[in-house]
């Protein structure tokens, strides 16, 4: 089954980044494709590289990361959604006269249309949020 | 697999307490492009998106509402509400906006594609969709 | 003693507003602000919980809040007040405290 | 043509379940998860209105959730099955697509 | 203005769905060291709070729940938990962890401060308070 | 009359944010002193500089930055919560490791402690939340 997984909330303040997370690898795991992750609203908020979460605590960030790395994943950020939140790559710096980036590696941003495509492409999409 | 899905926006939200009606919005402007079969239904508060009158000149928000009127312009061929949600809120058909919609190809015409439907339609409405977007 | 109890939710989505009804004291006021002013129209499933509330209780909403959502002056329960933000303020000074019912 | 509805939210603070049983079909499967799992707990308010809805709807709870929210298995409605995240992949695979009550 | 003030911590949120109960409950462990008069009201969803046997060992997160037994050493002298939010989620005070107390100084010892309280006392409670937390 | 402000939510998801400030711009203007401005939980997010939002919308970050500007506001955001959210200034970055900041002018992170403090020194404490 090929898979598209929608993330609404940031990490920490709803479980809702923990559930995708859990869900995203468990299907993985199993074999299925995970054509892609589509971080919306809030959710753009778990492609930051500048959290320290308590040492006892989950990396939230880092978990995507890897779970990237290890099966080639394409972790998305909303543009319209990362530019009201402040979630800045490169590109984003340049276009909007920005000092620095945050984005974490392995997420890239692009547009809405990502979301789309995902939902047309894949058998089920799955939305995580509040 | 058809290359045409039948898309169907579920509004549970209500607009400006918090951004899921602003950006649920952004998502249908523009999936247009890609020429789904796109329905609406707004239920729960999300049946106070349709509500006409908004003013948002004491609010310093932007007022997105007036962006509703012309989903039948982005490829919008359905905007259903449920009944009961709306009549909990002491709300008519009255105080929702209208949407015409028009085919251009055909040149079919409708003047209002804002329906209210009952709790069994919604029902078979969503079941009837191939993907849901929340 | 008399308390200033904000509600930013609509009643038809969370309890917030029948709590803050049920959980304070008469002679408390109620100030219904953000989502929260839904709770302030007139008709709804929920106009007789205000309504009973006014009873020993003072009821205000927001009036920005209700412009944006377009509930107009003639639709909202006859004795709630609507106050601005200037009005807020007043209202935080004139109570003891605050308590937000998020 | 079956769906599977996923409810997040307790059903004591919002009406998400309430409102995924009444708007799905004959049929459909609803996953309980996150502050959801809640309503598949025995003995509480909600409880005949869970046991309604699997007269003709199958109900799950995700275990880790249960578990963090100490729902012992003892404490969950007879006929609620508990599934692990691979479970939930299953459902989403099961069915025709996935509706999810935010 | 006495620098003593009756402080009152509002939970009406489940734990884990969201991070509001862990990080309330950080408030309260700062707050020891400023040696206020301190109580803590759950309601609603924020009585599951104090509910025994939470296990994250299959969940990847943090198990904050052990910390609110350990209330008492933070300078909390009641939590108090609201009786109908209690009774619609079928639970009883046998479901709740017991929290002790002593003070060090007049060696006054309290083997539970978890109480619950009716509508009214819970109205009384906040109401005397003077400073709410939410 | 000398007031405590709490957020506990982020610019642009929820309305808090927007609350709290024309709530504190208006008790400004009626004279009454605001002891402190205090984010925690996604409120710390009110204090990137890395913001693009919509021309044609409010900047929510840069109303508050000139709120402070005028009135000499204190807008503290709370330091566990910042860490968990990826907010970051000179200071954290240095002792986290991390290779850029993202805090906006006129914010400064701290501890809890200063929450408490607010709430001790003032008249009132009103908190904007979801």
């Amino acid at each position: 089954m090929k898979l598209a997984v929608q993330v609404n909330e940031g990490p920490y303040q709803h479980q809702a980044s923990d559930s995708a997370y859990h869900f995203t690898k468990a299907a993985l795991e199993k074999g299925h494709e995970v054509f892609r992750v589509f971080f919306y609203h809030d959710g753009v908020l778990n492609g930051t590289r500048l959290t320290t979460p308590p040492q006892d605590d989950r990396n939230i960030v880092n978990r995507w990361v890897e779970l990237a790395e290890k099966y080639d994943l394409d972790l998305v950020l909303c543009v319209a959604a990362a530019q009201r939140r402040g979630l800045v790559d490169e590109g984003e710096a340049q276009r909007n006269g920005k000092d620095a980036t945050n984005i974490a590696p392995k997420f890239r941003i692009s547009g809405l249309g990502q979301l789309i495509e995902a939902a047309i492409q894949s058998d089920r999409l799955v939305v995580f949020g509040d | 697999m058809s290359d045409v899905k039948k898309f169907m926006y579920l509004n549970r939200r209500a607009p400006y307490g918090t951004i899921y009606a602003w950006e649920s919005l952004e998502v249908i402007l523009i999936g247009a492009a890609f020429d789904q079969e796109v329905s609406l239904m707004c239920m729960d508060d999300g049946v106070y998106q349709l509500v006409k009158g908004s003013d948002t000149s004491q609010s310093d928000m932007k007022n997105f509402m007036p962006t509703y009127r012309t989903l039948g312009d982005y490829g919008v061929r359905h905007m259903y509400v449920d009944k009961a949600s709306l009549e909990a809120r002491g709300l008519t058909q009255d105080d929702l906006i209208e949407v015409a919609w028009e085919d251009f190809e055909t040149e079919e015409e409708v003047d209002n594609i804002v329906e209210i439907v009952d709790a069994d339609q919604v029902a078979k409405l969503m079941a009837e969709s191939e993907v849901v977007f929340s | 003693m008399a308390d200033l109890h904000t509600v930013n939710k609509s009643p038809f989505e969370k309890n917030s507003l029948e709590t803050a009804i049920r959980y304070s004291m008469a002679g408390s006021s109620i100030l219904l602000l953000e989502d929260g002013v839904y709770g302030a129209t007139k008709g709804t499933a929920m106009e007789g919980m205000v309504k009973d509330a006014m009873g020993d209780k003072k009821v205000y909403a927001l009036r920005s809040d209700l412009m944006a959502r377009a509930i107009k002056e003639d639709r909202v329960i006859d004795g709630v007040e609507i106050v601005d933000y200037a009005g807020f303020v007043d209202l935080v000074e004139a109570n003891d405290k605050v308590q937000a019912w998020l």
